[in-house]
């Protein structure tokens, strides 16, 4: 059974079709690229999925079961998770607590609770700072520390992009979504990250979809890319297939992939 | 394929240092940019080539210093009066006015001037003919390359005697990157200066005559574009070899 | 290169013109001229009409040391713009004086009089009086511009012993009082003869500021790192000694202060129970909220209907114990009621609506259809004090008020904190900075925010039981949108999303310049009360958003803006996203 | 409610409790609106209740009123589009006109000119007022909220409340704090005259028609003109605009001009309808006004228009339409309450206003 499985997805915004029809399919310990022209309804597809928007036609079952038309955060604790395009991070709360708070739907104190400071409530509290630690371990030495305390703006923008990915892990998802994890790094960082993205699935056990402009980094994690135009899925299948789709090549690349990027 | 640099000129920093608050953004930056050719300003995130641009246009006031349009020091005028000597920007993601219509931001792109511009008019909707078949939809309707398009038919309306370009591949699908510097190459050869910023280092140096690459705020290299890409600081740094 | 700006001393010297202009023709000159501050040379009058000038002068030629850059030197210029900036301020003053004394404009201006034009020239009358009139600014504004020769420690030092001796001459009658409790009769009646702080006092008062102000330097940082040390053992016993101090010194607060100046901290308890509440659903979790006092209206009805014996429906006559369980479940209900609906409107919008619930609530329980429960204009009166066995706490005794006010007040401040540093807490941080993220990441925004909403309007309801016993009726008149905006005055002034920060807005306003139906200590303000509530509020925001006291968190978000050139910081919650980013116009300077 | 809904229809949200409570809300507001309109025709039919002569001089008065809200409520809307908060110091700008056009308006008294040419000095009052509230608005601009450009959206919201108090206070300190009434009106202006088989006073024909036409006017003003599309441009993307050449800072200044202009004319016609100004006149409108701004769709010109005429309307006919049906003694006390009522009940059928704004762009790309 697929993990994510969505059929005939439609989304527009005053009449421009955003998704028009979408098909797609994501099987556990996948990982999954969605490629596409600007405009091509790629982020529109992750805020479908994860409940920021509501579909308009068509249906999303995530394990089996529709997760169609429920509020974002329920997605969330379904267990999908996500990075945005543009990096939002909550930029005055600090490393430690950005991951923090992202656990507050796999925990359960109360305003009683909280205000009684309740055994149960201290070692809730001792546990989410502690996974939280944990989890900004699996970036090496860039997340942790000193800059535990650092507020989220301080960072730099690889960091930033990188305790976005450690925010999203902290939901205890199944699946991750990321979108254009690469955007703005230079080669080195953007060498790391591709590693890290396999790390995830690897030793993580994430299933994972990206959505990425840079072809190298597309070409080194995917095991399958699905491409979309118009909102509409005009290929998909393994990378060298996909990049050599005369379609493709049309709507998204321009030359044959490969031939110098 | 680079041209000669023998032009006056069009815009310079000499010495610039500028402050958000008390942080020091730019520190000392030369950059001298002559009439006809195409120069590109590299550098990572928050190096401060966005705070460049807005140098130039006077959205950020140098605290030393000066900015040299066409030989004037413009500093402290107001945008508007700098876009009035020819300076003209392509933004970051385009940012098109969606809520009006592609022929009102062509039009807006001609703000300042006055008397007969069907000239120019004509001139981009030739550079464009898709743009022709879209003038009465609003922009934020038009698909990623035709914005694109738009973006630029609109500073052009501007008879810019430099062109600013933003990260011009920031997001962009590789078509759309190709696109655009083949696009910036047509402009150059058409007469009009252009000052590209940008992060991807090969595709900026394959079309520029020179390049400066800033890092927190100093050029830490100038030189013409093929030397740049024979650096081998260069190349470790910026072209993602050996990585 | 020369440091003078032209424009700059320009600008600073229209404001140090337009200041005392404004001052005088909305008529604080007289209006304050009758309260001496230091005999014989400074009454309230003057002071407000003056303050500002040696402030132009230093800002004048004030330039900000930037980063990587040679700080300006300072030197004689500095001086000389001071000088003429307070000349043209005087000048300007000098322009207004003449016009008023020319044409007769009374009928329009209220207060452009004989007496006024008197009291600009110093007594001395027109021709004769405008060169002190335009010389004593100037010499002010020459003080300031002289501040820039000074060390900074000698200009710290200046700085604290005038604020010292203002503060003195203010609460001279506070100062008195404590002076007579403590037996020390003599001590007052030789310092505050007249009513004022005699000037050898003054001078004495100015002189010891001066030489300690350099020992304690330092004094406050090394406290605080020892009570925010690293080692949090540490740290919790720190905490918990201080927090017994200043308990100890609350209660015997009363017995220093009498009761005049008790019922003045009781309001500050009633504002700052109030104001701790709002703190939650503003400062923590970013909802405006203009209607907060409708839940103050009904914790206080609630009392006043279940306890009054002439309550003009039921004479239930309950006990204020019986009572205050009830109205905490019928704040909540209320907190429920209106949380609701707009938990899904966007910033601006919940204000408005907020708002317009207060004024429902209000004008319900003014109303004739609903008068006979709640007594309409008349409200509900003769309500009882709070039982406790050995006596009985109302208005009569302030004393027991506050004190009653107090235990409610670490109560609320033990819950703003406790649920602060919880999951909740960071749920609301979270949905403040980046409501759309927030949910993206798990958070149920619904049971946020009314969580958010139902703890503010029970602390409401708290201050609300405990007001309806104080005062011994409820009338609608006490609830009306003014107050909702006082309270969030108080919040934003010491410091948004933080507790001490909430205390230091309610003590010094509410405590010194009066609430909206209560005086403070400085009841010579009642009638510029809102005048001045308003320059502060502006003044905060243009200069210190994060209030008084600021939490460190809430400094970082307000001054986001000026510190990064990423577009990312520029999109989101409410108080974290601005519009479009720095654009627009061209950078401000300083 | 079950995902086999898939495939047919648009998708809605699951229903949580909120939606629950909220449909609750709605259909009990209808209950009580039928309910209460049922009741008062039953009290018509008796005989009881007001005349038809009656509810037509309630709705001409609601929509006089309505007009009043929608000229001012253009400030904020006005604001909004182009800076992004709302200004709640604009009730004191309308404020400003009425007052100081009341000097205006005693002098020509004073002199007799206001008994001899009446509809004159009505106009110098109104350039005197459009012209103060024009004023005191671009002031305001200047000194609080420029500073404040660029910061966290609700720093200048909470700015303008104190702004709102300052100017209060500041007016009750130069001027007094004494009601003042305008001088008394020629006779024929409370004539009544027939116009689409309604009898109207010509006071009220005049604040109608002087608030359609401008509000006509500020709409091609904008869609028009060279400074309206500048206004547009500015309102959409301040940065994009100045790169075009705009000066961004004039175009603002001009925006807060026409919408302080706008409160003029709102002054003057408050002045012809209720004579008497003082300096808290202009919180409650103010208040109103912003209602009637959120009502119709903030930023959205043509819905704070509507939404003035709507509030005036629900204000002026609500309380006896609906409330007197249920046999509630002094209604006419609670029209503030059904004037908020109706704001609440708006934004919970319809979370953006009637008019409300296009959706952004943002999450699109």
């Amino acid at each position: 059974m697929a993990m994510l499985e969505i059929r005939g997805l439609r989304k527009s915004f005053g009449g421009v079709q955003a998704l028009a029809g979408v098909d797609l399919h994501v099987d556990e310990g996948e990982i999954v690229s969605v490629i596409g022209p600007n405009g091509a309804g790629k982020t529109s597809f992750f805020n479908v999925v994860t409940g920021l928007f509501l579909p308009d036609r068509g249906d999303i079952l995530f394990e089996g079961k529709s997760i169609a038309g429920l509020e974002a955060s329920e997605i969330t604790k379904a267990g999908i998770a996500r990075t945005f395009q543009n990096v939002r991070l909550f930029p005055d709360m600090t490393v430690l607590e950005n991951v923090m708070v992202a656990q507050h739907c796999r925990t359960r104190s109360g305003i009683f609770r909280a205000i009684l400071r309740t055994p149960f409530m201290r070692r809730e509290e001792a546990e989410i700072e502690e996974r939280a630690r944990e989890i900004l371990s699996f970036f090496g030495s860039r997340l942790v520390g000193y800059r535990f305390d650092q507020p989220a703006m301080s960072l730099s923008y690889a960091n930033r992009r990188r305790l976005e990915i450690a925010r999203a892990m902290a939901t205890r998802p199944k699946l991750l979504l990321l979108d254009e994890p690469v955007a703005g790094m230079n080669p080195r960082e953007t060498a790391e990250l591709t590693g890290l993205i396999r790390k995830l699935r690897d030793e993580q056990g994430f299933t994972v979809v990206v959505i990425e402009h840079d072809m190298g980094v597309v070409r080194d994690v995917s095991d399958r890319v699905a491409v979309l135009d118009h909102g509409v899925k005009i290929a998909e299948g393994a990378y060298e297939e996909v990049s050599t789709n005369a379609e493709v090549i049309e709507a998204y690349l321009g030359r044959p992939a490969g031939a110098g990027r | 394929m680079s041209r000669p640099a023998d032009g006056a000129p069009v815009l310079e920093f000499r010495g610039v240092h500028t402050h958000y608050g008390p942080v020091h953004i730019l520190k000392d930056v030369d950059i001298s940019i002559r009439e006809g050719q195409i120069v590109c300003l590299l550098g990572g995130n928050a190096s401060g080539k966005t705070t460049t641009l807005k140098t130039v246009l006077g959205m950020v006031v140098p605290t030393a210093g000066d900015v040299l349009v066409g030989g004037e020091s413009v500093n402290g005028w107001r945008t508007a009066d700098i876009v009035k000597l020819g300076v003209s920007m392509v933004p970051e993601n385009r940012r098109l006015f969606k809520r009006m219509t592609v022929k009102e931001n062509l039009e807006i792109g001609a703000y300042l001037r006055s008397g007969d511009m069907s000239a120019d008019y004509d001139r981009v909707l030739e550079m464009f003919p898709r743009l022709k078949e879209r003038l009465g939809q609003r922009a934020g309707t038009l698909s990623g390359g035709e914005q694109q398009m738009a973006a630029v038919g609109r500073a052009l309306m501007a008879d810019p005697k430099v062109l600013l370009m933003d990260e011009p591949s920031m997001g962009l699908a590789p078509v759309l990157v190709a696109q655009n510097f083949e696009l910036i190459q047509q402009i150059n050869e058409a007469g009009t200066t252009v000052f590209v910023v940008e992060q991807n280092a090969n595709m900026a140096l394959s079309i520029a005559d020179y390049g400066y690459v800033l890092q927190t705020g100093r050029v830490v290299l100038a030189d013409t574009a093929a030397n740049l890409l024979a650096n081998p600081e260069m190349r470790r740094a910026y072209l993602g070899e050996s990585g | 290169m020369t440091s003078i700006d032209l424009r700059r001393m320009l600008r600073w010297g229209w404001m140090a013109g337009a200041a005392p202009v404004f001052t005088a023709a909305v008529g604080m000159l007289e209006a304050f001229d009758d309260r001496p501050l230091i005999y014989p040379v400074l009454s309230l009058g003057y002071l407000m009409l003056l303050w500002f000038l040696p402030i132009a002068g230093y800002q004048a030629s004030n330039t900000p040391v930037l980063e990587g850059m040679e700080a300006p030197p300072k030197g004689l210029h500095n001086a000389a713009a001071g000088a003429f900036a307070g000349l043209m301020g005087g000048a300007v003053l000098s322009v207004f004086t003449v016009l008023v004394n020319a044409f007769d404009m009374r009928d329009v201006f209220v207060s452009f009089s004989a007496r006024m034009v008197e009291l600009l020239t110093w007594g001395r009358g027109v021709p004769g009086g405008l060169a002190v009139t335009a010389g004593v600014p100037a010499v002010l504004g020459l003080a300031g511009g002289l501040m820039h020769l000074m060390s900074p420690s000698g200009r710290r030092r200046s700085i604290l012993a005038v604020e010292w001796v203002v503060v003195a001459a203010l609460l001279g009658q506070v100062i008195s009082q404590v002076l007579r409790q403590i037996r020390l009769e003599a001590a007052a009646d030789l310092m505050f003869t007249r009513r004022a702080l005699e000037w050898w006092a003054a001078v004495v008062l100015a002189a010891v500021v001066w030489v300690l102000a350099e020992r304690t330097k330092g004094g406050m940082g090394r406290m605080r790192e020892r009570l925010f040390a690293a080692d949090v053992g540490r740290r919790t016993r720190n905490s918990i000694w201080l927090a017994v101090l200043v308990l100890v010194f609350l209660i015997i607060l009363p017995q220093l202060l009498g009761s005049l100046l008790s019922e003045v901290l009781a309001n500050v308890g009633l504002f700052l129970l109030m104001g701790l509440g709002l703190n939650i659903v503003v400062g923590l979790a970013g909802m405006l909220d203009l209607g907060y006092v409708a839940f103050f209206a009904v914790g206080a009805y609630t009392v006043g209907v279940l306890t009054s014996p002439i309550s003009p429906r039921f004479t239930l006559e309950w006990s204020w114990w019986a009572a205050l369980p009830v109205a905490i479940v019928m704040t909540a209900l209320a907190g429920l009621l209106v949380g609701t609906p707009v938990i899904r409107m966007r910033g601006d919008y919940l204000a408005i609506v907020t708002l317009g619930f207060g004024e429902i609530v209000r004008i319900l329980f003014l109303s004739d259809w609903l008068s006979h429960t709640f007594g309409g204009a008349q409200g509900v009166q003769n309500i009882p004090g709070i039982p406790l066995g050995f006596t009985t706490v109302s208005g009569v005794g302030p004393e027991g008020v506050l004190y009653f006010a107090l235990f409610f007040v670490i109560i609320s401040a033990w819950i703003s904190w406790s649920l602060q540093e919880s999951r909740i807490g960071r749920a609301w941080t979270a949905l403040r900075e980046d409501e759309t993220v927030a949910e993206a990441m798990g958070i149920n925004i619904v049971a946020a925010k009314l969580n958010a909403f139902i703890v503010g309007a029970v602390l409401a309801g708290f201050a609300g039981a405990l007001f309806a016993a104080k005062v011994g009726s409820v009338f609608p008149s006490s609830f009306e949108l003014l107050v909702s905006i006082i309270i969030l005055v108080v919040v934003i002034v010491g410091g948004m999303g933080n507790i001490p920060g909430v205390a230091v807005g309610a003590v010094v306003l509410i405590g010194v310049l009066g609430g909206p139906n209560v005086p403070g200590l400085l009841q010579e303000f009642a009638q510029f009360k809102l005048l001045i509530y308003g320059a502060l509020l502006i003044f905060m925001m243009l200069r210190r958003p994060e209030g008084l006291v600021p939490s460190k968190r809430r400094s970082r978000e307000l001054h986001s803006h000026e510190l990064t050139q990423d577009a990312w910081l520029q999109k989101g919650g409410a108080f974290t996203g601005g519009q479009d980013g720095p654009g627009g116009g061209r950078q401000a300077e300083s | 409610m079950t995902a086999s809904a898939a495939g047919a229809g648009r998708y809605k949200r699951r229903p949580g409790w909120v939606d629950a409570f909220l449909w609750i809300v709605r259909i009990g507001a209808l209950v009580v609106l039928v309910w209460g309109v049922a009741g008062t025709v039953v009290q018509g039919i008796a005989g009881e209740g007001p005349t038809g002569e009656a509810w037509r001089d309630l709705v001409v008065a609601g929509i006089a009123q309505g007009a009043m809200y929608g000229l001012i409520a253009l400030g904020y809307s006005m604001v909004y589009g182009v800076l992004g908060f709302i200004n709640f110091a604009h009730g004191e700008v309308f404020m400003a006109g009425g007052m100081v056009g009341f000097f205006v308006a005693n002098y020509l008294w004073d002199i007799r000119f206001w008994e001899t040419d009446f509809v004159l000095s009505v106009l110098l009052v109104l350039v005197t007022s459009i012209l103060t509230s024009a004023l005191v608005a671009v002031i305001v601009e200047r000194v609080a909220y420029r500073p404040l450009r660029g910061s966290p959206r609700l720093i200048p919201l909470i700015t303008s409340i104190g702004i709102s108090f300052f100017l209060q206070y500041t007016f009750a300190g130069l001027f007094g704090v004494a009601v003042k009434n305008y001088p008394p009106p020629p006779d024929y202006m409370r004539n009544r005259i027939g116009i689409l088989g309604l009898q109207i006073e010509v006071t009220k024909l005049v604040v109608i028609v002087v608030g359609a036409a401008a509000m006509i006017g500020l709409y091609l003003f904008v869609e028009k003109t060279r400074t309206g599309r500048s206004i547009r441009a500015v309102a959409e993307d301040k940065e994009m605009a100045a790169l075009m050449g705009i000066d961004v800072d004039r175009t603002i200044v001009a925006t807060f001009a026409v919408g302080g202009a706008m409160a003029g004319i709102a002054g003057t016609l408050w002045a012809l309808l209720f004579r008497g100004v003082s300096f808290i006149t202009g919180f409650l409108p103010g208040i109103k006004a912003f209602t009637a701004a959120v009502l119709g769709g903030v930023g959205n010109l043509t819905g704070a228009m509507a939404g003035g005429v709507l509030l005036g309307l629900f204000e002026g006919v609500g309380p006896q339409l609906v409330l007197a049906g249920f046999g509630i003694p002094g209604v006419s006390q609670l029209k503030d309450v059904v004037a908020f009522t109706a704001l609440v009940l708006v934004l919970i059928f319809k979370p953006t206003g009637l008019f409300g704004e296009r959706l952004s762009a943002e999450d699109r790309a």
